[in-house]
């Protein structure tokens, strides 16, 4: 599991934690009819610094940004890629010869397409 | 540029990783599928999520290596799953094809379009299966015939553009060309291209616009070397066009000619060795 | 080569956005809002958060988001996104829904029992 | 101000169910939609219709990169007066009232089938359930306005405007956990992936414009007063500008 996950899920965990011990505070002020100020400050600190964990986590999760100048992009591209089109896919090219089942033929086809 | 992978020690999520980048990327491998395939089919099952896009990768990927078996393996999973799907049955007749039975892989895509008149793929594969069989002409106007329905589709106007150069058809090569860069206008492939095509085309206006086009493509992308070297031609042609005639235009052009000539120089004492410079060609080719 | 185009170019050509990637953008940063909202809305329901307090904590989750986002980007933050106002003001209102459905959740479950 | 006691009881048996059976609701909503979705039927003339579309606003454009011959060429190709697409190609204008058209119906009757009608069931359900508990306080005041929304099926005059009642609670998550179905649906579509191979859907822009005629019409304006200014003819001196050579 990677760090964002780890981070995630112990933040989730830490989170809910904090959740149960405010409310089993309330529960014990309730019992001991004392009134409600605020929490005590380790369950908020628990809960704020979870939250930062997790929001951290979400944020690596969330995935890359990528840059959005059309050149950047494009830059990075070759022809190699850019002449590659899955619509237009031929098989019938020399790898042909390399495989197992191949059997040689002197067709028109093969004649044309060296490639 | 493939920066050397060791394929013997990939994990299943890298090997997973790597494909998806292929797939995305829109990046056909030979040698390399081999070197990974092994990894993916074993763990297929793992990945609910990507199974049936892997297992098409897949599959042209074996067809690509010519094996039949295998592939039809996999042909045969994704009917099972998806029984009618058009899709799949434009798979089936890729394994025909790959098989060298263009009739009854025609045959298929036929039935295809009967089904679906608006099936763009199916209508492109026939074109393949055309250019597969050597009958450029013919796949040329089978092309042509699908363009007029599907004017804005790309992928078709780059394929018409290819088959023209084949056919040695500049003019036209040069309009499929221009109805790409249409689509992409900042794409430096594409204006270089352009360029590379008017050069070819002769002639001093064609020379002038190779011109801007090849600036403009070192304007996008600095890093392009055949549009540099292809610009030193420009520039030495035009430089001769206007050895008696036009001042003006001449002095800009030496002006431009001697700036290719520094920046040529510059990356020559860049480049160590020659296979440096040769990967740098490599780029744009 | 010289980054200075911009700077001296008198008539500034209007920069070209792939919009795939504008798009893959504007997803991340919806996601990790909503995912913000939903998470801030509970931790405001945990600290049994009321009325101004809670808002206020809303604000200051949007803030930290922002800054979040900000060191993510790291100084070259154009590269991108079109401005940075946007991305803090950007779903403004619609996080806020969420945020307060997640508060009074919790806040139910932990502080009104 | 007196503080109201709940049972706690509500809160496992009441409150809870309410948000985890309008989430599961939304999920199975959503799975449900997609088996009912039907795929559109599309005409070949449609297609060929909205690509030109395409073709003509990207000429609009981007027109600027090509050189003037190159445009005027395809402009010429589109808005000629006697061979031009938009002049020859006649499309029937149909302004369809939807009412008619049986495919529009059966959609519009699924729309409502998978998105009014668990709202209603599921509503109806809740509040005959779970009727007249109150669940919750949201924990900001509110002025008596909000009453009527906040505590149907509470009908108490003098109770604070800020508690909630278990029908309003349903409500309440209803619209605010529509963003939370992106988070969890959205992130990766494996629901999607049975869509993809089923097909169909051949690329790009399957958008028709309804009224082709008054469509070609409009974009051959536009295409007819499109000013053709060639972007490159500065390129040369850009590029000499961006290495610094003067």
């Amino acid at each position: 599991m990677s760090f964002p996950r780890v981070l995630l899920t112990v933040g989730f965990i830490s989170l809910f934690h904090s959740a149960f011990s405010a409310a089993q505070h309330r529960s014990y002020l309730r019992i001991t009819s004392q009134e409600f100020t605020t929490l005590p400050l380790d369950i908020v600190i628990q809960a704020v610094g979870s939250l930062f964990a997790v929001m951290w986590g979400v944020m690596c999760i969330a995935g890359n940004l990528r840059e959005i100048q059309a050149a950047a992009e494009l830059n990075n591209s070759t022809w190699e890629t850019q002449m590659n089109l899955p619509s237009f896919y031929i098989f019938n090219h020399r790898q042909k010869a390399l495989s197992s089942e191949y059997v040689q033929t002197s067709g028109k086809g093969d004649l044309e397409n060296p490639e | 540029m493939s920066d050397s992978i060791n394929y013997e020690d990939l994990g299943i999520n890298e090997a997973f990783d790597l494909i998806r980048k292929w797939r995305e990327n829109n990046e056909r491998k030979f040698s390399e599928w081999v070197l990974v395939w092994e990894k993916i089919y074993k763990n297929l099952d793992s990945r609910p999520n990507e199974k049936y896009i892997v297992a098409e990768q897949l599959l042209v990927a074996m067809l690509d290596q010519h094996s039949y078996n295998l592939a039809l393996m996999w042909l045969e999973l994704l009917l099972e799953q998806f029984p009618g799907s058009l899709r799949v049955m434009r798979y089936k007749a890729l394994c025909l094809e790959a098989q060298g039975q263009y009739d009854a892989a025609q045959y298929v895509l036929d039935e295809i379009i009967k089904v679906d008149e608006t099936n763009a793929p199916a209508r492109k594969r026939r074109v393949a299966s055309l250019k597969a069989q050597g009958l450029l002409s013919d796949a040329i106007k089978e092309l042509v015939d699908y363009l007029k329905r599907f004017t804005a589709d790309m992928e078709a106007w780059q394929q018409l553009g290819e088959l023209y150069l084949e056919a040695a058809d500049y003019s036209r090569a040069l309009f499929c060309t221009e109805e790409l860069l249409l689509h992409q206008p900042h794409n430096h492939l594409l204006h270089q291209r352009l360029a590379d095509i008017r050069y070819t085309m002769g002639g001093v206006e064609n020379m002038e616009l190779a011109k801007a086009h090849y600036c403009r493509t070192l304007k996008l992308n600095p890093n392009n070397l055949r549009a540099l070297l292809g610009l030193n031609l420009v520039t030495n042609n035009l430089l001769g066009h206007y050895k008696s005639s036009g001042g003006a235009k001449r002095k800009e052009v030496w002006k431009l000619s001697r700036w290719v000539h520094s920046e040529l120089g510059r990356r020559q004492a860049d480049a160590h060795s020659l296979t440096d410079l040769m990967l740098a060609i490599s780029i744009a080719d | 080569m010289s980054v200075s185009l911009k700077a001296n170019d008198n008539k500034p050509e209007p920069i070209a956005y792939s919009e795939a990637a504008l798009r893959n953008n504007a997803i991340v940063v919806e996601y990790c809002r909503t995912s913000m909202s939903a998470l801030s809305g509970s931790t405001a329901g945990v600290l049994g958060l009321t009325s101004l307090n809670g808002f206020a904590f809303y604000m200051f989750a949007v803030i930290i988001l922002w800054v979040m986002f900000m060191i993510k980007a790291g100084p070259n933050w154009p590269k991108y996104y079109v401005s940075r106002q946007s991305i803090l003001t950007n779903g403004f209102f619609g996080g806020l829904f969420t945020y307060v459905l997640f508060w009074t959740f919790i806040y139910g479950m932990v502080h009104v029992y | 101000m007196v503080e109201l006691l709940l049972d706690p009881k509500i809160r496992l048996w009441v409150f809870l169910p309410i948000v985890v059976i309008t989430f599961l609701v939304g999920i199975v909503r959503h799975y449900v939609s997609i088996i009912l979705s039907s795929q559109k039927k599309i005409e070949l003339i449609q297609v060929q219709d909205s690509q030109v579309m395409i073709r003509a606003r990207l000429l609009r454009e981007n027109g600027k990169y090509l050189p003037r011959q190159s445009f005027a060429m395809r402009r010429h190709w589109f808005n000629n007066e006697e061979t031009g697409y938009f002049k020859v190609q006649k499309r029937p204008s149909n302004a369809q009232n939807p009412m008619t058209d049986p495919g529009m119906m059966t959609d519009m009757l699924k729309g409502n089938v998978t998105n009014v009608l668990p709202m209603i069931v599921i509503g109806g359900w809740i509040n005959w359930m779970f009727s007249g508990f109150l669940t919750t306080k949201v924990p900001f005041p509110l002025t008596l306005r909000f009453k009527p929304m906040l505590q149907r099926g509470v009908e108490l005059a003098y109770l604070d405007a800020s508690w909630v009642s278990s029908a309003s609670w349903y409500f309440l998550n209803v619209f605010g956990l529509r963003t939370i179905y992106a988070l969890v649906l959205g992130e990766n579509n494996a629901a999607d992936q049975s869509k993809v191979m089923q097909e169909q859907m051949s690329g790009a822009a399957m958008a028709m414009p309804p009224d082709p005629k008054a469509a070609f019409k409009a974009e051959w304006e536009a295409l007819e007063i499109t000013e053709h200014r060639w972007a490159l003819v500065t390129a040369e001196a850009d590029l000499l500008l961006q290495n610094n050579v003067s």
